[in-house]
């Protein structure tokens, strides 16, 4: 039954996409219907599986690895999967509206959206380095259209530069792989671990450079950030929510995989993965900076992600020591509550372009009066990204802290704090310009806002308690995630 | 010897081409110098043992990548595109030097890394070889690709989709000029040429799609030719742009992505491994969608308009 | 290694140093994109090089992977040239250096 | 070395010449027309002894059956494309007055 259900994450979308190709309404709607409802309920299937069964492995084809290509479930892999499945639904709710499945606006649209929404469950299910990289190719294929539909200059400039990097980006990763494969013998992520231990140190390091050089540019890690913002930022706001929650975070998966699981532990990937962890800090303090001086909403929100992602590199030299376990769950639990935030954030944030028609933070004033529920919707987003209890930020946060204070890497300690007052800084800077009461001769603020439908309202609603949710859902979470990487890092 | 010869005279002209794609100052031809590239390229496949990707590169790398590149330099042009603008001025040395720098260290580091690592025995690749009778093709390249590592394709047909939906996407309203025109329709050669090299394409697509089971060829060189018929068809105003895309047109570009996935879930309802292709019939029924696809994207692509319709 | 895999091995490492070279170093957006076919191009020379260094028969899985690889870049290339078709109508050069100083000072939207 | 076989090496040999003229002609001569010419009559030329040369090493029928479909269709394409360029260079007014 599990097979059938991470085939179906996979191919419904997929062949969804397809009938929304097709002429006609019905086929519009059955594709889009057919593609993502059901996903969640596969989602239930797969979760209870790899909880009672652990992680598995699927071979298409019936060929097994390093032949063949396989597909592999683990709590990881389920956690994006039930991110894609959320975020990517309750942003596609939101799209509903702005893109109706018949106009013309909406046959743009969802035939992407939909493969988009594959490519991401295929890249977080593949555990082939190759059909990794068809799958990053993929995503690029159908996120960068999305975020050029709207047209305007700003948004195709920040396509074309996107893409252009992201072509690079790909063209890096892809050279390691071939190195990897030669190596190796072998494209699968799981097998080659002991082939990589007998090569040459050096080598594998530099071929390891390569893919992170390459991952490090798809994932928007500081200094190779510099496409995120405006991409994001320009992007209609389903596609903002997805992009920062999602599709930047399938770089840092890999990441996470290649590093964790596929590299031996030797002492050159200890002091690289302290290397990405310093690029981790960076992108924290800088990301936490721009953000403050940013005058639009969606790019402060743009540069938080930066920011943001910063957190999830920061674990990773805790990886051969004792703290690894509670550092482990403070990453991915930051993967989750960032994702669910960042997105309601988007979401609010398009609500209210939409509904002022300018979303300068200059122009957010008497928010509070004239679009309450977005203003709520960021706040309680925001909560969880400043990482203030009782929201998943603050446990992610917390175990975090916890993490670097048992392992004993003070300099962690300080970048943590330091974020988290940047990211309250930032915050409250969006809260304080839009409570703002600065125009008494305006006779009535909420006269020139436009109706936004409730259903979009309720969309990034629902995301912000989502994210505060998270924090009172922390023990079956946290206990269904484990101690993650098996074996890869083991200790001392 | 002479092989040697020949591989040294064929690095040399790549390599020197490359350059030229990079540093001549007119954009126009570093575009030719990049389709000669391709056409290199080609050669060198055929000189690596690799006749099939000698057969894509040229008919996919270099040709329609080509014809994609000289279509969009006159639609460029055709929209006032500045002509001086397309010279490149030389670029400062302080531009030039980091990353002719960082350039020649990656060289560096990957030449140095390629002899580092040793060939290990027992890779996929012979794995491939041992079993190849059990896809039920007896060329390996077809063998991977529909076989071995059919999940692969079947995503490489979601980008090709990818690709069409993305540029439709980013189009702005239907342009009756979107395509070349008829600029040569009125010569009688053409026509002549025309009414003989279709015919030839289609012929050539279909025999290299049955051959891709035992020899070089297959969907993807097959779909490359037969859309090299349908771009000399818009170029030569035999087909013309229309205002939407037909409903024939939309089952086309999904048929490969769809029948592939179909036969793939169908083999799994059956109780088999998912995409486990029964037999070599299934391969080339496969392969049949994946060519109209191919075929069809690509020149939808080079057309650059939401549909084709024939010329009244 | 015999001596023709080897030469074709530094080509594709030199191809792949010219097309990245070009691509840093150039500011036109179709330029950019001939040299990450270049760069592409560079890949897929490494990638059958090393699978046909043996004196075996050659490995089909890079060749699959190539071919594969090959498909994605006319795809990719395609889209790009879509794009750069649009950004053109909107009334901006094809240099991308307008896009590093647009971003100093944008305040369109 | 059989007869066939020196007979095959000389075609190539003397096919690559008409190539090298050819080609040295395209870069040599001063304006479109007599480039074209220098250029197809020579290649197609070159094209035949190749594809001659390489059909008698090969000894089998069906290859010099494919081959020689393969110089026919260069041919045409030649003949065509040469046809395409000349009128393209007339029309914009390449052609210098008859001196």
């Amino acid at each position: 039954m599990t097979n059938e259900a991470l085939i179906g994450l996979i191919f419904l979308p997929l062949l969804g996409a397809c009938a929304t190709v097709l002429p006609g309404r019905f086929a519009t709607y059955l594709g889009i219907l057919s593609g993502l409802a059901p996903l969640p309920l596969l989602l239930v299937a797969v979760t209870l599986s790899v909880a009672q069964n652990g992680p598995g492995f699927l071979e298409l084809g019936g060929w097994a690895a390093p032949l063949g290509i396989r597909l592999f479930v683990d709590p990881l892999a389920v956690l994006m999967l039930w991110m894609v499945a959320i975020i990517g639904g309750l942003a596609a709710i939101h799209a509903w509206c702005d893109f109706p499945p018949a106009s013309p606006s909406g046959q743009r649209f969802w035939p992407l959206w939909l493969l988009l929404t594959s490519a991401m469950n295929a890249l977080f299910l593949s555990a082939d380095l190759f059909n990794l990289y068809v799958c990053l190719e993929l995503i690029t294929l159908t996120a960068i259209p999305l975020i050029a539909l709207t047209g305007s200059k700003t948004a195709v400039r920040a396509a074309m530069r996107y893409l252009l990097l992201a072509l690079l980006a790909s063209l890096l990763y892809l050279l390691g792989v071939a190195l990897l494969y030669n190596a190796t013998g072998t494209l699968d992520l799981y097998l080659m671990r002991d082939a990589l231990a007998a090569a040459p140190p050096a080598a594998v390091v530099a071929t390891l450079a390569l893919i992170s050089l390459g991952l490090l540019l798809k994932g928007a890690v500081f200094p190779l950030h510099v496409w995120l913002p405006k991409a994001h930022a320009s992007a209609p706001g389903p596609v903002s929510a997805v992009l920062s929650a999602l599709v930047v975070k399938t770089a840092i998966y890999l990441l996470y995989r290649v590093w964790l699981w596929s590299v031996p532990a030797t002492v050159a990937a200890e002091q690289a993965l302290t290397l990405l962890a310093i690029l981790g800090a960076g992108a924290l303090l800088y990301g936490g900076v721009l953000a403050l001086l940013q005058q639009r909403l969606k790019l402060v929100i743009a540069y938080s992600t930066v920011a943001q992602l910063g957190y999830l590199l920061l674990i990773l030299p805790m990886a051969s020591s004792g703290a690894w376990p509670v550092a482990w769950q403070g990453g991915t639990y930051q993967l989750l509550s960032h994702g669910l935030a960042k997105a309601a954030m988007f979401l609010a944030a398009a609500n209210i372009l939409h509904a002022l028609g300018s979303d300068r933070l200059s122009d957010l004033q008497r928010l509070d009066q004239r679009q309450p529920l977005s203003l709520f919707a960021l706040a309680v987003a925001g909560v969880s990204i400043m990482g203030l209890p009782p929201s998943g930020g603050f446990l992610a946060k917390w175990l975090l802290l916890d993490a670097a204070f048992r392992s004993g890497q003070w300099w962690l300690l300080a970048v943590l704090v330091a974020g988290s007052l940047l990211a309250a800084a930032y915050v409250f800077r969006i809260l304080a310009a839009s409570l703002r009461r600065d125009d008494p001769t305006e006779a009535d603020p909420v006269a020139d806002t436009k109706a936004i439908p409730n259903v979009q309202t309720a969309c990034a609603v629902l995301l912000a308690l989502l994210a505060l949710a998270a924090g009172f859902a922390a023990a079956p979470m946290i206990e269904f995630i484990g101690p993650g990487a098996p074996g890869a890092w083991s200790r001392p | 010897m002479i092989g040697l010869a020949m591989d040294c005279v064929l690095a040399l002209g790549i390599v020197f081409l490359a350059v030229q794609t990079v540093r001549s100052r007119s954009l126009f031809q570093a575009m030719l110098m990049f389709i000669v590239f391709g056409l290199l390229m080609s050669l060198s496949w055929a000189r690596l043992h690799a006749p099939d990707l000698a057969l894509a590169e040229a008919a996919i790398g270099a040709g329609i990548t080509g014809a994609l590149l000289l279509v969009t330099w006159r639609r460029l042009q055709a929209e006032g595109h500045d002509p001086v603008e397309s010279e490149q001025s030389a670029p400062s040395m302080w531009l030039t030097l980091p990353t002719a720098g960082a350039a020649s260290l990656l060289v560096v580091i990957i030449g140095w890394v390629a002899l580092q690592l040793p060939a290990v025995p027992g890779t996929a690749g012979e794995l491939a070889w041992q079993r190849l009778e059990e896809v039920g093709v007896s060329n390996p390249v077809t063998g991977v690709l529909l076989g071995f590592r059919a999940y692969d394709t079947l995503l490489e047909m979601a980008v090709l989709l990818a690709a069409w939906l993305g540029a439709r996407a980013v189009a702005t309203e239907f342009r009756p000029g979107a395509l070349p025109g008829p600029a040569h329709a009125e010569v009688p050669l053409v026509g002549a040429l025309l009414s003989l090299v279709v015919p030839i394409s289609i012929l050539v697509a279909v025999y290299l799609l049955q051959a891709g089971g035992s020899a070089p060829g297959g969907a993807f060189q097959g779909g490359a030719v037969l859309a090299a018929g349908g771009v000399l068809l818009c170029l030569t105003g035999r087909l013309e742009a229309a205002a939407d895309t037909s409903g024939l047109e939309r089952l086309g570009l999904i048929l490969g992505l769809s029948v592939f996935s179909l036969v793939g879930l169908l083999v799994m309802a059956g109780g088999g491994p998912m995409l486990a292709l029964p037999g070599a019939w299934a391969i080339y029924l496969v392969e049949t969608a994946l060519l109209v696809s191919i075929a069809l994207t690509l020149v939808l692509l080079f057309a650059a308009a939401p549909g084709l319709r024939r010329a009244s | 290694m015999n001596p023709s895999a080897l030469i074709y091995l530094l080509t594709a490492a030199i191809v792949f140093g010219i097309g990245l070279h070009g691509l840093l170093q150039s500011r036109q957006i179709l330029r950019q994109l001939l040299c990450i076919n270049l760069m592409g191009g560079g890949i897929f020379l490494l990638l059958i090089t090393l699978g046909g260094g043996a004196d075996g028969p050659p490995d089909p899985v890079p060749q699959a992977m190539v071919l594969t690889g090959i498909v994605i870049a006319v795809s990719a290339t395609a889209f790009a040239l879509a794009l750069l078709l649009r950004w053109h109508e909107l009334g901006d050069s094809t240099e991308l250096d307008a896009v590093a100083n647009a971003d100093a000072n944008t305040h369109d939207e | 070395m059989s007869l066939s076989e020196v007979m095959a090496s000389l075609l190539l040999l003397s096919g690559c010449l008409f190539y090298v003229a050819g080609t040295v002609g395209l870069l040599r001569f001063p304006d479109v027309f007599s480039r074209l010419h220098a250029l197809t009559k020579a290649d197609n030329l070159g094209l035949f002894l190749i594809c001659t040369g390489l059909a008698l090493h090969s000894g089998s029928l069906r290859i010099a059956g494919l081959l020689l479909i393969v110089w026919i269709l260069g041919l045409l394409a030649a003949t065509v494309s040469c046809h395409l360029i000349a009128r393209r260079a007339v029309r914009s007014g390449q052609m210098e007055p008859p001196a």
